[in-house]
């Protein structure tokens, strides 16, 4: 059977290129980098080469890269890291409905333990209005977080305006660029951004990486304390491997953007005019053109749900991912379509195709074979549903 | 995650459809996911002679609706009521936990339609 | 130039069977093990399995194990967990002075946060008193962090009995088992431990994988929000490779731990006999005999500084440490040592040496041949040497 | 992390020992790190004639150690004063940052030796 792998923005399988140069940190040079002698002290300048690649691809200061275990780690040090450190100045934080749960978790945790958080509104596009970001500022705000681009929809933030609004007030600004990293330029200067976060393995280096942009100048307390590694705002055994995995992707990423985007783009489109020819009564999630990333498609597909669809495209060798509460583990469907203005029901039916790199024209055309049948099948099971 | 009989039960479901002329209906939603199974059905001499589910739901949801179905086929009411969700999972083999309530679906539409075809049945 | 590894307890190289295993789950099977579809559904059961791996290593139940990013993170997670879901009952807690920084700094931290922390001293030999311990404990004590196995000395402290005075009292008991892994055996139940810190790369495994034993029925607060994997304890995206290689790590170190330690006692105790008899004028740091670890060398080499010794040794291709103020990039030299009753000057010339799976016999000859030329040309460079 | 010129003067110190009629002896120790050096020098009409030095210290300091004896031996004692700490270091290629403390070492203890030397002369 076929396999074809249609979620990269969950995650996106280690580049050949990458995997190989990781093997040799493993059986080779696996000293550790803080050590004094030569096993620990070739570590260390790969790591040194690895921190620049990835500054270089977000327009940063080598010295302004902290290491983490991931996305989500390094939102929770941007945030609690700057709530911490700030609540003396003041304790409101702005976000939107949209964010990663790795933002918004952590601001409810805030919210229970002494700070106010505005959680601003999305239209139905998924896009936050920079309007809705300035009327939600307080004197007491220390802290906005927005995402670059969302996981689930694609759609595409004005960071840039909002950097702008929260530079003038003196507010620090953190954005999650964990799904835009490789596939939007980033400039963390033009964007008058403080602290962003990214994730290795959404751009083909291995998971258990990331990494927080953390602006000169700027202070925020620690997660996680002893050894003072990752000058002292990430503590623990650097993960050489992977940072140095992490550094390979960036600088692939670096390369290969510019040239990937077209054909990204290409198929998104074909896959979404593909779907909205062959199935009826199907929605798009999330706004189509130039501020959706280039690899998202996401729909609704109307009286089926998400989770039976999964199934039977994994059945036919198709995985992608879907925002219903039957895949989600909560009683919930996805957030994000509920903040869009989706009903329950329509939510429930999203299915999200997310491509990457070795997707081909051949495998699109599969999917735009096999997807209408099954979409028919289950209808046809689906109480809902009258032709 | 599943097991194999939950994937062939997912994938050539039995009993799929409406009965037109069915004389027990029951439809039960899911307060957990908001998933939705309708049940029709044929009842004659309090004997489930037909049978027919229609579900908005999950792979384990579409497995128990179909599962409930054949095990309640040819059944008196009586021994359908004693059917239980903990039942229809332990048919399919087990169900991962997260998706146990799922179970409770399948096992209440049936018992739903039956309640009205008796209630039907009382007022004729 | 021969390269002798001897620093095993800053980290390890990975066996080559866990580097190739890991190789598959980056290219191959590269799903997000939460997904529903076929490339996640295998990964989910690797980790699955992993997971029973290492709990099989502790004598604990899979579902108590909660994977992180390392040691350090788990040893964290454990510290500041339980002290937050604990406040309530009291803020009292208890370590000694010769833990890992990782456990002190967050201690430090806690102490500053409205907490009380009582550090108990030890011994010449670096080990800590039960009655120390037990004199330590107030009615608001909530949590007693004492390590299984000394970094820096090898010395083993009586955790078990520490353990069931803890359980006596109600107290949670934090063990940091990072060195000790697959080196001691341990048994989470016998030693009445409710939180054990393990770590991937001490024992052949991944860098940036580590493990926290959480006793079924134990709760205590996440330090990082979001995606609810690895039990709503500790979110992100699981490094799926890492910890599938941090299981076959634990399986290897199950299946060799008691041979291997006859070698590594064997090998240890000759370096320990041969430097001794070429060397005058030098210390034997922490026990020796079954209270060390059987990987563990460690001495100070009077009138010599660390680094100074490390950089000749690595000259000749020789790797290993050194508690010295000058290798350690913070003002001070080792707080072990210096816990141990060591002055200043003697803790700065010690080294550490410690073994691995695959040191011989004809490098320790090596050593011993090396190490007393080192020390006599930087004894002949000390002004405190008088002969 | 450091210089090839630094593992050099490091593996082969120029000037290790001490000199038993020396008339300019100076002896420091780094208060950042506990490490100790040791210079004696003969100095005769002002001139350093001889120098070596003795150190307890890291890679670094006992380069600085080395480095610092080459670059006053033959040089009068007003133009040793001018040689300041960063002049060691950039005559050895430089130093990792967190080891700059390390070269305060070198040339404070030629200062404390010329200040021996003029202090003993002075008083005869
Ligand atoms: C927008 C966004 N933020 C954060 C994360 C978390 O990153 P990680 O998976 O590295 O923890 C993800 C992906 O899961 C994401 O898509
Ligand atoms: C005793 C002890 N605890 C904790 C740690 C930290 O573990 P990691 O390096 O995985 O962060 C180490 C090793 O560095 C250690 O030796
Ligand atoms: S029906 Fe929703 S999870 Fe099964
Ligand atoms: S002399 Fe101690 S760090 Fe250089």
């Amino acid at each position: 059977m076929k396999r074809i792998y249609l979620d990269h923005s969950a995650t996106t399988p280690v580049d050949p290129q990458v995997a190989e140069l990781m093997m040799v940190y493993f059986t080779e040079y696996y000293g550790n980098p803080s050590s004094v002698h030569s096993f620990g002290r070739q570590v260390h300048k790969a790591i040194d080469e690895a921190r620049e690649k990835v500054a270089s691809l977000i327009g940063a200061n080598p010295s302004e890269i902290t290491f983490t275990s991931g996305g989500t780690e390094a939102d929770n040090l941007a945030i609690q890291g700057a709530a911490r450190i700030r609540a003396k100045k003041g304790t409101h934080l702005i976000t939107s409905a949209i964010e990663h749960h790795a933002v918004l978790d952590t601001f409810k945790y805030l919210a229970k333990n002494g700070y106010e958080i505005t959680i601003v509104p999305v239209d139905e596009e998924g896009l936050v209005s920079v309007q809705d970001i300035e009327k939600a500022i307080r004197p007491d705000t220390i802290l906005i977080s927005i995402m670059h681009a969302n996981n689930e929809v694609g759609s595409i933030q004005p960071v840039a305006e909002i950097g702008r609004i929260a530079r003038e007030k003196g507010i620090l600004f953190h954005v999650d660029a964990v799904q835009s990293l490789g596939k939007l330029p980033i400039d963390v200067n033009q964007m008058n951004v403080d602290l962003l976060t990214i994730s290795s393995h959404k751009i083909y280096g291995p998971k258990g990486v990331g990494a927080l942009y953390i602006r000169k100048g700027v202070r925020i307390s620690p997660l996680v304390f002893g050894g003072s590694q990752e000058r002292k705002v990430r503590s623990g055994t650097e993960n050489a491997p992977g940072i140095i995995g992490f550094g390979k992707a960036c600088e692939l990423a670096g390369q290969r953007m510019a040239d990937e985007n077209i054909e990204l783009v290409r198929l998104r489109d074909k896959l979404f005019d593909g779907i909205l020819a062959s199935i009826d009564r199907v929605k798009v999630n999330g706004p189509r053109g130039a501020k959706r990333l280039p690899n998202n498609v996401n729909i609704s597909i109307n009286f089926i749900e998400g989770e039976s669809l999964l199934l039977s495209l994994d059945l036919v060798g198709i995985a992608g991912s879907s925002g219903s509460a039957c895949t989600s583990g909560s009683l919930d469907p996805s957030h994000v379509l509920l903040a869009m203005g989706l009903s329950h029901e329509v939510a429930h039916g999203s299915l999200r195709l997310s491509l990457g790199r070795q997707n081909t024209d051949e495998e699109i055309d599969y999917v735009l074979q096999e997807l209408p049948k099954i979409v028919q099948r289950l209808r046809e099971m689906s109480p809902l549903y009258h032709k | 995650m599943y097991s194999e009989k939950v994937i062939d039960h997912f994938t050539n479901p039995r009993n799929v459809g409406e009965i037109e002329n069915a004389n027990g209906v029951g439809q039960v939603g899911n307060a957990k996911c908001g998933d939705i199974m309708r049940i029709s059905m044929v009842v004659e001499n309090d004997v489930i002679k037909d049978i027919k589910f229609k579900t908005f739901g999950c792979g384990a949801a579409v497995a128990t609706s179909s599962m409930v179905t054949e095990m309640v086929k040819g059944k008196s009411v009586n021994e359908a009521l004693d059917i239980s969700n903990a039942a229809v999972a332990e048919a399919l083999g087990g169900l991962p936990e997260a998706k146990l309530h799922c179970s409770n679906l399948a096992a209440d539409a049936v018992h739903e339609a039956i309640k009205d075809y008796i209630q039907k049945k009382t007022k004729v």
